[in-house]
């Protein structure tokens, strides 16, 4: 049997609350160190302790980053989930187990390494045992694997930034677990990893924190919230960043941050520093988007700027607000009562998390409407690669605000509503400018601003605001292409699907078809998106979610003639994609349709 | 030449399109309250933002000061609105209207907590004890046992927005009648002077559906069953103390943040502006007897508002040049270099 | 020049607030007692008193419906639009004014019949001189069209209902205006009422109370609401129905009538009264659905029989709140963030609203969840005609409740949400009943009831929720076919576009094609509309707002052959939608499309 | 055999399934009082419906009471779906829990209007001053100063729910402390017995994000600091009055609507239960001095519940039989023939 190198799945069963995320961290960044494309999702559950979590590494040298199909090591420490963690195994895993826990493991075809490791943790600090424990199956996993000490201490030392007597005791803690594997256990499974040439640029940072450095970056004035999982990391992370980077030399803020007492409240502090000149934001969840809907409308329809980030959860309802869906997208695109349509910006990866961060402001001002920014629990909360963020190459967009009596004197026939330049984007003042001053409001008005109820003015309101929108198709971002020439098979898809696609399409290339990729990257949709489709033969659209909903949009948008290429995979069930699933649906739609 | 006020503005310049309210509807009096006292403060009319919920009384900043900026928000949200703008441009002066059914109804829990952070504000509930807009249904203000035109009589209680704004630590709570002109002047030149959050409950008749004798908000009654706390005399600082002639009965006088004072002569007992539990007494003993008190009911100065606990820059959010808004490149390396370490 | 006889179209200017309704009302009911097929329109403005009000009466031998495309007879009496009421009018329209409004008249091409109706007003009554003036125009006008006093006397009797100082008030001025027309005035036009027979089972009634009344006889325990044009009315209806119809023989009430803070609260008590075994319900308008978004997402998800009626106005936002769109239906169909799917009932006429108002609560207990019912200002506060409410033909279906341990029994391995009958429809107990019980809740659950955040339960209980309104689909009320033998052109429509169907149909044949009708009264589709597009050539998809909401809604569902013969023809500009506008934009589409 | 109350049921009868909370968790607590306190009410558990919102109280409901029906709504609405589900079936016993979150902040509107309403139900705050279920943000009944274990102190005013509860016409409130068992299980199961809206604040720690020193809500801090306005006993009806040994201190005694009485031990002063006026000097009292007044607040009876303004037929809405729901042909044949005359 040859070695497997750098070519496995690690999931570790804790229950939250008992210390193992830092542990969990530091094995994810040791791997990561060693060059190995390491990636972690984290699976918890909707309390604060005592139930059952896991945590799946995977170490691949192809760059994959979705958990493995199956696990090939696992970590036993959670006495709740024991029996079921360790029956679903197949035959050759590595269980590596808390023997302290007393339960029995009644497996003999798989290749054991029990571990006290309640005892090992309690011989190095009785106190802290339980933590301590974590990073004794740490150790285990460095010995096992041949992580050298150096590494892991790197992790350590990064996890725990400073804090001398924290990275001792885990220093201490994961080198008795080498220790023990090298004196008690014979290695008797052939994983290892070997160091691959580590990028230095390389980083590990999740999609919340890039999100929220990206708004730090875009000139946020103000973040308005209420907490709700997954949404809440991207709140306290601008919380935690304006003090270092947006404070005036006398150590005042230019970024106001409430706490709102609901999301109809944080929305609508949106809607009002959107209105009074300021960068207005606010991040939530499925269910804070639908008690939004109405002041949604709002903003669209008096056009104000104003951003909203979803992070999406399971849904519908409260559903499952630990796990991760794309469930939102069609609620997010058309939100609100009536003729309603909104931009949608729809990162795939961390680096556009942060680009898209600051562009939200700069669209959202350009075009005076609502602007979602759209991800996900797997995408916001988990580790995801970059390699670094590029500094804005933009100056901030603030859109068309007339500053000066002359600026509007410029203008002919100025009115709030009325469209000079023939984009549908009109021009505004700021309150407290004293300049051509309106009512805002959500009832009917005229060009000038002035509430009229007239059938003609309504209607031909709304045509331009479906003209604002239609024209940012071209200026959104677009579409990244992976194509290859024979134009087969296309897969549309979107968002954190990114850390799963290429693995998916070196699944379904190993049948020998040829599999282009066009990720979507916003609503509404680029014609770019429209020729790809006309230059393939069959087009699946891929997506984490019950209904299809891109799929419908998709339906409903493109050219009619090109309907007959579309086919839907979606499905969801809360957890991170993998890739074999989501092939093997691809493969069997396919057969299905015979084409 | 018109008369002008301290900053060579005549009274035109305060006024607002065409009222679109019912003839006699105590709205438009409480407009017109506005644009006089808003002159007479002699405040930039381009410096005021008008803020209002949805009904009939959030109609009304159309009515007023046509040279502010306003913003007509939805039902019940113009506290939340009205936080966000605040944020944005602190220097503006915010003018609120709202109606009982948009700020006890569907709005009590914006009103609440616009109330805890203290947004420096006036906020005017024109209080009627109905939805006007929607023809007339009962709000949450009107009192067990009143009766508007049509249908039963009212069974629940009322919620007294003054109460609650006291208890809530409301740093300035008053009550009114859109029928008491020279009172309603004063407390309304007076909020747009305090600094923090200023809540003027004001009894505002619906004399299309709830001006008939048995509704305890009809103009007769609160004309019949009116206690008035003071005399209110509002004192702008412009207006330097001494020049005023001193009233014969005793006063009292309570300095707000520009400067200015609210004089209040003593009427029958006194008042102390400064004592919660007086205030609170004051109107419970109203509402045993089916009176309404009317006056300045609590004043405390000092409280941080809003602006100042965010401990914001000087300059409005909202004017700030683009350095101060995004960090440059070397910050955003530096953080890199310690993600890469 | 011949008698235009029962064609044309009377538009009576008038500020609201000045009791012209009452007036208006009078005339219309005269006209539809003359067996004319008379129909009232009421464009009123979103204030109490003062504002511009037009009420358009049509009457059509051919039974058209819908406002006509242009004004053959108008009424003039609010100074505030005089000029442009005026000013629009095609030449040889008649013009009747009122002259004390002192304004000018400078119109030579029309037939003018000046009348000092204020005046007038003012001899029979000082004091209500300006009610009074309306009923001069009535009177005019009735001698006008001869329409006979005695039928006049009747409408006015009918809508003062026992008043006799009202009547005699009402009637003595309609007598004057009479005598004013005979007297000082020339008959110059040629418009003539005649009388057809009139079908005694005829009357008129606004959509809401139809509804009002289908939910009395729908057993409705629960009415929560909150004020909002235009479905105020639909409360009040109900609320002044109970009283007469609704108590027990001791005076007590079997259904409680709630005016809730907030539409948030209105519609938690809707989901609780369903949670408890009751029939509860909530009536609503745009802004009101999208406040509810969140909690109908919890009734989907936790499977609760709740009703909500959307009687539209025109949105985004507050939008035009006293005139009338057909804006929210995409919104209702997917409404809440995640995977969702309601039944939406659209009725077309105000029968199909008594009908669907009872039939919305067995709907929803039978499939357990929310079942909207979608009407709008046209059809819900304007006079439609009706021959007669049809009794409820079948019992109330409670669903599948169970009562009794012996009915547990009976099913093997019961659970809340184990699908027994394979329908996806699941079994439920009520609180109190001490059966069986569980937490009903919007997060995960597992077919018992239990909480659980497995994804394998996830994903089936989301299949389940799929299937079962999948299965609704045969079941709700099917379209509405009427076809021509040739198949052509089909148009596909909904709701209060029933009222100006026919008469686009006759111009489009007019012009020698052949077109057939499907009227869609639910969602999800019946597969009948699959099928109905499968055997016409081309389909326009007709409907009134701006996006072509029901036109996405086929693109998406409808199978992807017959795609490309949907033809969507859609706006809105807040009026009852004319025919000829709509008949023209359909074959401008049909000449784009070269079809 | 185990004891068993006066309906034959065991304690076990009473119970939940396992808390997922963190060990220690104020709101385990008080679940197990209400176990204790149902069972020795001798309430059958089906007759019970268990309500709650969203939050780590709201999740209690799982944890007690088994054999009743339980509604984990959504957050802040557990009030409207307790209204709707009131009156389609007034027989159940409405036992709700919330959250400090959930009522004061999301569901402040919903917890006025149902305090409003008078619904008969008993409604639990499980107050810790800060959002458990989130990780430990401040919530709006967080004391000015109060300090959470990381962040800075909170900034803003407290809402007291006890306070604003009497000031809206509540006519049974009490506050409590998790850690007070005997005093917690008398409310509660007075609460049970009383009709009409029945509210009980109970300071809950959060063991995990606001227990330490310089928290207000900690277990130590309201250790020290909670000043008990009365020794508290309950005695159910169905145990003869005279049977309980009078204790040695004066005592007074409140009747509650289905014969059982609380019987109040006078510890310092006298607290009348019926006073609104004392109730509110002794919350602001305690607050002036960072200190909590536990015990019951104020007591009022006879005010009419929902279900009686709503005047509803005696059996519940979600039992009526057809002939009651819908109207016999005759009255719609009636109703049609006065449309066509
Ligand atoms: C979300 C929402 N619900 C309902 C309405 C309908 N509505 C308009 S005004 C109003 C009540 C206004 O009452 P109040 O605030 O007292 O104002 P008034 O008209 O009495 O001055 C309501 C319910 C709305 N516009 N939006
Ligand atoms: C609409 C909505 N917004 C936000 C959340 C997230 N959320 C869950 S629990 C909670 C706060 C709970 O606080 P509290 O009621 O005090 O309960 P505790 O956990 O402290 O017992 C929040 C904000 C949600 N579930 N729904
Ligand atoms: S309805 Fe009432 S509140 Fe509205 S404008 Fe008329 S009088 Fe005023
Ligand atoms: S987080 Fe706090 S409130 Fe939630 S279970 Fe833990 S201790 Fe209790
Ligand atoms: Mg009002
Ligand atoms: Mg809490």
């Amino acid at each position: 049997m040859g070695k497997i190198i750098n070519d496995f799945t690690i999931n570790i069963a804790t229950a939250n609350g008992t210390g193992s995320q830092s542990a969990n961290l530091i094995l994810l960044n040791a791997l990561f160190r060693m060059g190995t494309h390491a990636s972690g999702k984290n699976l918890f559950p909707s309390n604060i302790a005592g139930l059952p979590t896991w945590y799946i590494i995977r170490v691949s040298d192809y760059g994959y980053q979705a958990p493995g199909g199956k696990t090939n090591i696992q970590i036993a420490m959670n006495p709740d989930t024991w029996v079921e963690d360790i029956e679903n195994l197949e035959p050759n895993t590595v269980l590596i187990y808390n023997t302290d826990t007393r339960l029995p493991v009644d497996r003999e075809d798989l290749i054991l390494y029990p571990v006290p490791m309640g005892t090992m943790g309690r011989k190095i600090n009785p106190k802290l045992a339980k933590l301590v424990a974590n990073m004794i199956y740490v150790g285990i996993v460095a010995e096992m694997l041949e992580i050298p000490q150096d590494i892991l201490e790197e992790a350590i030392a990064k996890q725990f930034g400073g804090k001398e007597k924290a990275i001792q005791i885990n220093s201490q803690a994961s080198i008795s677990g080498r220790e023990f594997f090298t004196n008690e256990l014979n290695k008797a499974d052939n994983y290892y990893v070997e160091k691959r040439e580590f990028d230095k640029n390389q980083f590990l940072i999740d999609g919340n924190e890039a999100v929220a450095l990206g708004c730090i970056y875009g000139g946020i004035n103000m973040l308005s919230w209420y907490p709700i999982t997954p949404s809440s990391s991207l709140a306290e992370s601008i919380d935690a960043y304006v003090p270092k980077l947006r404070l005036d030399k006398d150590g005042k803020s230019t970024c106001a941050i409430i706490q709102a007492e609901d999301e109809l409240a944080a929305v609508g502090m949106v809607l009002g520093a959107g209105w009074a000149g300021a960068r207005g934001m606010t991040c939530t969840s499925g269910p804070g988007i639908s008690l939004m809907s109405e002041l949604i409308g709002l903003a669209y329809y008096t056009e104000i700027p104003s951003v909203i980030w979803d992070v999406t959860r399971v849904g519908p309802s409260t559903g499952l607000p630990t796990r991760t869906q794309q469930g939102d997208i069609s609620m997010l695109y058309e939100a609100s009562h009536g003729d309603t349509q909104h931009i949608v910006l729809i990162p795939g990866n961390v680096d556009e998390c942060f680009e898209f961060g600051w562009k939200a402001f700069d669209y959202a001002e350009k075009y005076q409407t609502m602007v979602f920014g759209f991800t996900d629990l797997d995408l916001g909360m988990n580790l995801w690669v970059s390699k670094g963020f590029d500094y804005p190459d933009e100056p901030l967009n603030r859109g068309k605000v007339l500053k000066t009596k002359e600026d509007i004197e410029k203008i002919e026939n100025y009115g709030r509503y009325r469209d000079v330049d023939g984009d549908g984007i009109t021009y505004r003042t700021l309150p407290g400018s004293g300049l051509e001053p309106i009512v805002s409001r959500g009832t009917g008005r005229d060009e000038d601003g002035v509430y009229s109820e007239k059938s003609d003015i309504y209607r031909s309101n709304m045509e331009r605001l479906r003209r604002k929108i239609e024209g940012s198709r071209t200026d959104l971002p677009q579409p990244v292409l992976r194509e290859e020439k024979e134009k087969e098979l296309g897969i549309i898809y979107y968002g954190s699907m990114e850390n799963t696609i290429q693995e998916i399409d070196d699944i379904l290339e190993a049948t020998g078809m040829k599999v282009s990729q066009c990720r979507v990257r916003a609503l509404p949709l680029s014609p770019e998106i429209n020729d790809f489709i006309r230059r393939h033969k069959k087009i699946i659209v891929l997506e984490i979610n019950r209904d299809g909903q891109m799929y419908g949009i998709l339906r409903k948008e493109i050219e009619t003639e090109l309907v007959p290429k579309l086919h839907s995979v979606a499905f969801s069930d809360g957890l991170p994609p993998k890739a074999i699933e989501y092939a093997e649906a691809i493969l069997a739609k396919l057969e299905a349709f015979e084409i | 030449m018109p008369r002008v006020n301290k900053i060579n503005q005549p009274l035109d310049s305060y006024k607002g399109g065409k009222s679109t309210l019912c003839p006699g509807c105590g709205h438009d009096a409480i407009s017109n309250v506005i644009i006089k006292a808003a002159w007479e403060n002699s405040i930039a009319p381009e410096g005021i933002a008008k803020m209002s919920g949805i009904g009939c009384s959030s109609k009304t900043p159309a009515y007023f000061l046509q040279q502010s900026h306003g913003f007509n928000t939805a039902h019940g949200r113009m506290p939340s609105v009205t936080t966000g703008a605040n944020v944005a441009n602190k220097n503006l002066n915010f003018l609120a209207v709202s109606g009982d059914g948009d700020t006890a109804s569907i709005g009590i829990g914006q009103f609440i907590h616009a109330i805890r952070r203290n947004l420096n504000m006036l906020y005017i509930v024109e209080n009627n004890g109905v939805y006007g807009l929607t023809k007339g249904q009962y709000s949450a203000t009107a009192e067990e046992g009143s009766r508007k035109r049509k249908g039963a009589p009212n069974e629940l209680k009322q919620i007294d927005l003054c109460a609650m704004a006291i208890n809530l630590g409301c740093s300035f709570v008053a009550r009114s009648f859109s029928g008491s002109r020279k009172q309603l002047t004063a407390l309304i030149r007076a909020g747009m002077s305090h600094r923090g959050m200023a809540i003027i409950d004001v009894i505002s008749p619906c004399v299309t559906f709830n001006n008939n004798e048995e509704s305890y908000k009809s103009l007769q009654y609160v004309k019949n069953n009116n206690e008035e706390l003071h005399g209110l005399d509002y004192i702008p600082h412009f207006n330097p103390i001494q020049e005023i002639e001193v009233p014969s009965g005793g006063y009292k006088e309570v300095k707000l943040h520009d400067g200015s004072y609210l004089r209040l002569e003593t009427i029958s007992e006194e008042h102390d502006v400064g004592s919660k539990k007086m205030a609170l007494d004051a109107l419970r003993e109203a509402e045993e007897k089916d009176k309404h008190v009317t006056g300045l009911l609590y004043f405390e100065e000092g409280i941080p508002t809003l602006d100042e606990t965010e401990n914001l820059v000087d300059t409005p959010l909202s004017e700030l040049p683009e350095e101060l808004l995004r960090p440059n490149k070397k910050s955003l390396d530096d953080l890199l270099t310690k993600f890469r370490a």
